[in-house]
């Protein structure tokens, strides 16, 4: 008697909580989940926010060969982020999921101007994920890079971040998460750099397409390409990095993985000898010399030989000297021009100088804090590269007709 | 309905000792009423006790030289063994007595010289009370009473039908003994001393139920048994007063120390090895007539995943086994409920190409996930019990139609979504693999549900600590439940959740006894010799 | 709201019945004395009461020692 | 009044780690420190250590009896028992500011929507259940949950290895050693002082040899779990971000690769439960030893919504709970958790030896 009470009890509650949803008790067929955001500067001067949806049923209908497209883009403006993002819910039927975020776009207007007033939201709002990833949408807008649809994935945002893996791993460009970012901002002396995405067109030219945009096509994302970097100094944009200067600047922070270098073959300098340089470190050094700060980085590097066009037989010791010794000079000439540039045209200390030195000197550090970037930019920066060849890959000599 | 809830409110406030014992009747002693001398008054007697039992046989005889003795003999078809009756009891009494010459001089001798000279039956015995020999009938015996003596004998002819043993049914393995307890006490209790050859393993036989006089044996190993646990187990036994007890269940439901616990605090197995193993570990088992289900106490959480053929197979095996029902218990109870609390509250905890597809497959379905879950579990545990309710063949049919048919239409319908078939079917396999557990499970299940419907995993994280000091609390015959893992004792975590080989478990369970001050008795010397040294 | 309370606390006397019945005064009064001070704070929460609140009242005795001390 | 139920010595330590971790692990108070708030713990650590051994040396002075009864020995029966009062309340108030504390940190992150009073209540819950039935229950639970903790910070520091920037942690001292004080300061007395409590613990345990050895292997291994958390936090946010972050536990580990922080969030609530547990036993057995009550487990329930109560009632929101724990909090405490304990170390002292 009393069991079938308790049990018909049990059931009237189960079937009261079931009706009436709890607070935070959300379906998930009832939020949409934002794959990418962008932020740009609108004309108005208020923030404008993209967002990346994912609409998981056309997913599912493109895998079984519909046409449909499997995301959305919108785009609101706002004073604010926040508002914004909420404003949103105006057009959609959705509550914005910020949790399954995979990249950050900023457009060059809004880069320029400043991106703290962003990045507050993002560092504040308990739902966003934190280790998205941060790419400046370099000569266009944050809107027109997360339109641009894919042709491999169905979800634009995760071809983005997956290409941009591989360029980081192929040292064109510089990876950069949100959490990373913060800490840099916050660190004294320390100007960061974000990765750059270019739309280049159809042709492949080497400039930013207006035209791409205003035909009836969609911007493809094989219209882009993605590499570079983008130097800020504090929170506002001050200049892009070209590929070679963000391979420069990678190899003064250690962080090439695997990139490709071509040198002059010794044999025969019309033709070109490529290098794959594995195992990359770097350490930078500050010192105080009658109180003078002199910065110094030592690289050091050990490359595999790639490929080989031209004459003559690479594979013997003295040729691999010879093509370490070109090898540590172009990377030493790469790195220089991005230290020229960092300390004369931006005056952004992007490589963490000022940091070091807060950590190794702090009581000199304590009297130039305000005025780092300016000691920066003048103290000397000696850059020393030792590399090695290590292997031939899998042939002896070259293969030579007889 | 009040009266019903103010008893089981006197029941909460005397749930200590004394709560039975005020309620026993006394004894009365005026019924044990000797047999009368007069053979007719027997017969009299016998004709109004048992009126209207057609199965009862009352055959008057006359015995001696000159058949100078009137005697009846009784016995109930059915029950007794037509060919004792008939070469042990009929036969020498109406032939052999005439031959040894009996004759009015040995009136006084008659009841010996028929229990010595003439019946050849087994087991011969003598009753003085009309009473005793009244049970004695009824419970198989052959009852001679003879005129003018005052004292019946009664000889043990019981011989009823009864099932062979066989393979237990719920209770199968792999590696080991094929037989199962059968309904028939005796059996039994043969079935376990032929395992335990030893002095030492006693069977005490109390006969319970007001009108179904149920023999009921509390089996117990002399000097491993602890004596705190076997005098509690005695003693509630004891003081039980119901009409009948027609399983082991009626008596389960009596001696569990919380009635209100959705946990099992009594064992129940049909294997005479496991119980043999259990008795062994210094355990009580209460055996019934009439089931073949034996109790065994106190019974603790971890004897869920413990089982018999743990102990036949090599340990790495066992120790997988006991790994995986583990992890079968963490599936079966809180699978559903985490679901439904990724699905409502932390989507962000699965992968994001998972969710988008688990997305894809929910969107549509009009209702939400703590629904479903609920509907299809439900539907699950009514196929569960149509199954065993149906003859054989049929139930099986009806699963796997049910099951089959039932999920796919349902999710073609768009009332289900796939994943949720997946979960339901998931969580309903494994929870057959704790069968003891099943359910405490059903409640765990749904309690974790509703908490994950409200409050996510934080709800499902209070449920589960509850469950825990509710579990801390329960007490088996005053063994903690949860022992050996709360309260730790290192020494018996050899058979857990890894189970040792059996040459290194040194000690029996100490948590059965649960002397402190008498552990080192409770070593096993002849463990301690190694293999082949 | 004040409905909820007097409810809740019907609940949780309901609860204790059990071990109430078997206690004595002075525990009764205790209990009692516990949940009287338990319902005058969820009323003074209900109600918006802030003059007693603990924490005010411990940092303004903290303030006034501090800086009678220093 | 007679109580027979027991914890072992294991149960103890158990006990004490979770009330350490508790709540101090969601808002780290050593965090004013920036990187050097890690050297701040250790520091508050160390002190603990010596508070501990304060604690303990009052309860070997006079084994067998609880913080009431030895107040009463010390300072008379009436001052002792005001005083008994004033701690009584200390405990209950140290109950509702862990609920508080727990409510917002769970509405913060997790629960946006559901409001508050719910939160609390809900947790309250099987805390209330926990303490009704006893001091070997509370011992025995604690012993099969909290090892959980432990583990899963031993999984975060691990999984979070990628994220680490040892270089955080420099320089050293860099603001001088002011802030570092002020971080131990804030330490010591939340939540390393507040193990004031185990003095109403200690009588329970059945094995008195083990005390010491239990009471501080369990304050070594919940400041080991601390520091290594506060480690982990500061070189994978970075000391800036640390220091501004209200749950600097929190964020960091939502940056686990397999994205498990709402199963490491279970993880805070055993240790705040631990917490509320012990505050609320030892609330209910101090009055029940003060007014010389048959049991303590009757008044499990209303004491538990009387500290619920006080939790809402006491903050109107998170920052004024923030800086109420950091600016008014040790100083609060000091008396409870120092000054009160030396006098009665020394009186003790003075009436075992002396005369």
């Amino acid at each position: 008697m009393l069991k079938k009470k308790i049990i018909l009890g049990i059931i009237i509650l189960s079937i009261l909580f079931s009706t009436t949803a709890c607070w935070d008790n959300e379906n998930v067929d009832d939020i949409a989940f934002v794959t990418g955001i962008g932020f740009d500067k609108s004309e108005e001067g208020m923030i404008e926010v993209t967002v990346q949806l994912v609409v998981p049923t056309f997913l599912q209908q493109r895998e079984q060969g519909s046409d449909e497209e499997a995301f959305w883009t919108i785009s609101f403006e706002e004073e604010t982020v926040f508002g914004a993002v909420k404003g949103m819910l105006s057009t959609v039927n959705r509550r914005l999921f910020r949790n399954h975020i995979h990249i950050i776009v900023i457009g060059e207007d809004l880069a320029r101007e400043g991106i703290i007033d962003v990045l507050d939201f993002l560092e504040r709002d308990h739902e966003m994920k934190k280790n998205a990833e941060m790419l400046v949408a370099r000569g266009s807008t944050a809107q027109k890079v997360l339109q641009a649809q894919s042709n491999l994935e169905d979800i634009p945002s995760i071809h983005l971040t997956d290409i941009m893996e591989n360029a980081n791993q192929l040292a064109k460009l510089k990876q950069k998460d949100l959490i990373t970012l913060l800490r840099e901002i916050n660190q004294q002396g320390q100007s960061s750099v974000i990765g750059t995405v270019q739309i280049v067109g159809q042709d492949g030219k080497d400039e930013p397409a207006e035209e791409a945009d205003n035909g009836e096509e969609a911007l493809l994302l094989k219209d882009m390409i993605v590499e570079g970097a983008a130097a800020f100094k504090e929170t506002q944009l001050v200049g892009w990095l070209s590929p070679p200067e963000t391979r420069g600047y990678l190899f003064a922070q250690g962080e090439v993985i695997d990139g490709i270098i071509n040198i002059d073959n010794p044999h025969d300098r019309e033709q070109r000898v490529s290098i794959e340089v594995r195992s990359a470190g770097a350490e930078p050094e500050v010192e105080l010399k009658d109180g003078e700060p002199r910065l110094s980085i030592e690289v050091w590097a050990t490359g595999n030989l790639g490929e080989q066009q031209g004459a003559g037989n690479l594979t013997t010791q003295s040729d691999f000297a010879e093509l370490a010794k070109e090898l540590s000079a172009l990377i030493e000439e790469e790195i220089r021009e991005v230290v020229d540039l960092a300390q004369q045209d931006y005056e952004a200390d992007i490589f963490g100088f000022g940091e070091l030195m807060r950590r190794e000197h702090p009581d000199y550090w304590q009297q130039v804090r305000g005025d780092w970037e300016q000691e920066f930019s003048q103290a000397p920066v000696e850059i020393e590269v030792q590399t090695t060849i290590r292997k031939p890959r899998m042939i002896r000599m070259p293969t030579r007709p007889k | 309905m009040f009266r019903k809830l103010a008893g089981i409110y006197n029941y909460l406030k005397h749930k200590s000792q004394d709560y039975f014992q005020s309620e026993q009747p006394q004894e009365e002693e005026s019924e044990q009423e000797k047999v009368p001398r007069d053979i007719q008054k027997v017969k009299q007697k016998l004709a109004e006790t048992f009126a209207d039992c057609s199965d009862f046989v009352l055959r008057e005889l006359k015995i001696g030289d000159d058949s100078q003795f009137k005697v009846i003999l009784a016995y109930f078809e059915g029950l007794t063994d037509h060919e004792i009756i008939n070469n042990g009891i009929l036969d020498p009494l109406m032939i052999e007595s005439k031959k040894i010459g009996i004759d009015r001089r040995h009136e006084g001798e008659l009841i010996q010289k028929i229990k010595e000279e003439i019946i050849n039956v087994g087991e011969v015995g003598e009753a003085d009370t009309f009473t005793r020999t009244v049970e004695e009938l009824l419970a198989g015996g052959t009852v001679l009473y003879i005129d003018g003596q005052g004292t019946a004998l009664k000889f043990d002819t019981t011989a009823w039908e009864e099932r062979g043993v066989e393979e237990p049914q719920t209770e199968s393995i792999v590696r080991g003994p094929r037989e199962g307890f059968v309904e028939s006490l005796s059996t039994n209790i043969s079935l376990l001393r032929r395992r335990i050859k030893n002095a030492n393993l006693k069977f005490k036989v109390l006969n319970l139920g007001v009108q179904t006089n149920t023999d009921v044996a509390i089996g117990y190993l002399a000097g491993i048994v602890n004596e705190d646990v076997l005098k509690m187990v005695e003693e509630r036994v004891q003081r039980i007063k119901i009409d009948a007890v027609l399983e082991s269940g009626y008596i389960e439901e009596f001696i569990e120390d919380s009635p209100f616990s959705i946990f099992p605090t009594v064992g129940s197995s049909e294997r005479p090895d496991k119980v043999a193993g259990k008795l062994l570990e210094g355990r009580v088992a209460i055996l019934c007539e009439g089931t073949p289900f034996v109790l065994t106490v106190p019974y603790l959480f971890i004897e869920a995943f413990q089982s018999s053929e743990d102990y036949y197979n090599r340990p790495y095996v066992a120790t997988i086994g006991r790994s995986l029902r583990f992890l079968a218990l963490i599936i079966t109870a809180a699978l559903p409920a985490f679901y439904v609390a990724v699905l409502t509250f932390h989507q962000n905890i699965l992968p994001f190409e998972l969710l988008l597809n688990i997305t894809a497959a929910v969107e549509g379905i009009p209702f939400s996930p703590f629904f479903e879950t609920l509907v299809l579990g439900t539907a699950f545990e009514l196929l569960r019990e149509a199954g065993v309710r149906m003859p054989k063949p049929i139930g099986q049919a009806v699963s796997i139609v049910g099951a089959l048919i039932l999920g796919e239409a349902a999710v073609e319908a768009g009332i289900a979504s796939h994943p949720i078939v997946i979960v339901t079917a998931v969580t309903a396999i494994t929870s057959f693999i704790l069968s003891p557990l099943l359910e405490p499970l059903i409640f765990i299940r749904l309690f974790l549900l509703v908490a994950a419907n409200t409050l996510g995993f934080m709800g499902m994280g209070l449920v589960i600590i509850t469950i825990f000091v509710h579990l801390v609390n329960l007490k088996s015959f005053g063994v903690p439940y949860l022992a050996p893992f709360s309260p730790l004792s290192g020494m018996d975590l050899e058979d857990t959740l890894v189970r040792f080989p059996l040459w290194a478990m040194l000690t029996r369970p100490r948590i059965l006894a649960w002397r402190e001050e008498e552990g080192e008795k409770y070593r096993l010397d002849a463990n301690l010799i190694k293999k082949e040294e | 709201m004040i409905i909820l309370l007097v409810i809740s606390l019907a609940l949780i006397i309901a609860i204790d019945l059990r071990h109430l019945l078997a206690a004595t005064k002075k525990d009764i009064f205790i209990y009692s004395a516990l949940l009287v001070a338990a319902f005058m704070v969820a009323l003074a929460q209900l109600m918006e009461w802030k003059l007693l609140v603990p924490s005010r009242v411990i940092e303004s005795l903290v303030r006034s020692i501090i800086g009678g001390m220093g | 009044m007679i109580e027979e139920a027991k914890i072992s010595g294991y149960q103890l330590g158990m006990l004490i780690v979770g009330f350490v971790f508790g709540s101090s692990v969601i808002l780290n108070p050593a965090a004013v420190a920036y990187q050097d708030a890690w050297f701040a713990q250790l520091l508050a650590w160390l002190g603990g250590f010596v508070l501990l051994g304060l604690y303990v040396a009052i309860y070997l002075l006079s084994p067998e009896q609880n913080l009431i009864e030895t107040l009463r020995e010390g300072f008379g029966k009436y001052l002792g028992s005001l005083i008994g009062l004033f701690y009584i309340w200390y405990f209950i108030h140290l109950a509702s500011l862990v609920f508080r504390d727990l409510g917002e940190y769970m509405m913060t992150v997790t629960y946006t929507e559901t409001p508050l009073v719910f939160l609390i209540i809900s947790f309250s819950l099987p805390i209330a259940y926990l303490v009704k039935s006893g001091i070997e229950a509370i011992g025995r639970t604690a012993e099969i949950t909290i090892f959980v903790i432990p583990i899963s910070v031993l999984i975060t520091v691990v999984l979070l290895i990628p994220n680490y920037d040892f270089n955080s942690l420099q320089p050293f001292l860099e603001e001088g050693l002011t802030p570092v004080l002020e971080g131990a300061f804030n330490n010591l007395s939340f939540p390393f002082g507040e193990t004031v409590i185990f003095l109403m613990l200690f009588p329970a345990l059945n094995e008195k040899d083990k005390l010491i050895k239990a009471s501080s292997l369990g304050l070594f291994v919940a400041g080991v779990l601390l520091i290594t958390i506060t480690l982990r936090d500061i070189m994978v946010l970075g000391s800036n971000i640390f220091r501004r972050a209200i749950f600097p536990a929190h964020l960091s580990t939502t940056l686990l690769p397999a994205e498990i922080d709402q199963l490491i969030a279970i993880n805070w609530l055993l240790g705040s439960g631990a917490k509320i547990t012990v505050c609320i036993y030892a609330t209910v057995k101090g009055l029940a030893e003060l007014f010389k009550l048959n049991s303590y487990k009757l008044l499990a329930l209303p004491t538990v919504v009387l500290a619920v109560g006080l939790s809402l009632w006491s903050f109107d929101d998170l920052i004024g709970l923030l800086r109420w724990s950091s600016e008014i909090y040790p100083y609060y405490a000091l008396p409870f958790q120092i000054v009160i304990p030396v006098l009665l170390l020394i009186i003790l002292l003075f009436k075992r030896y002396l005369r």
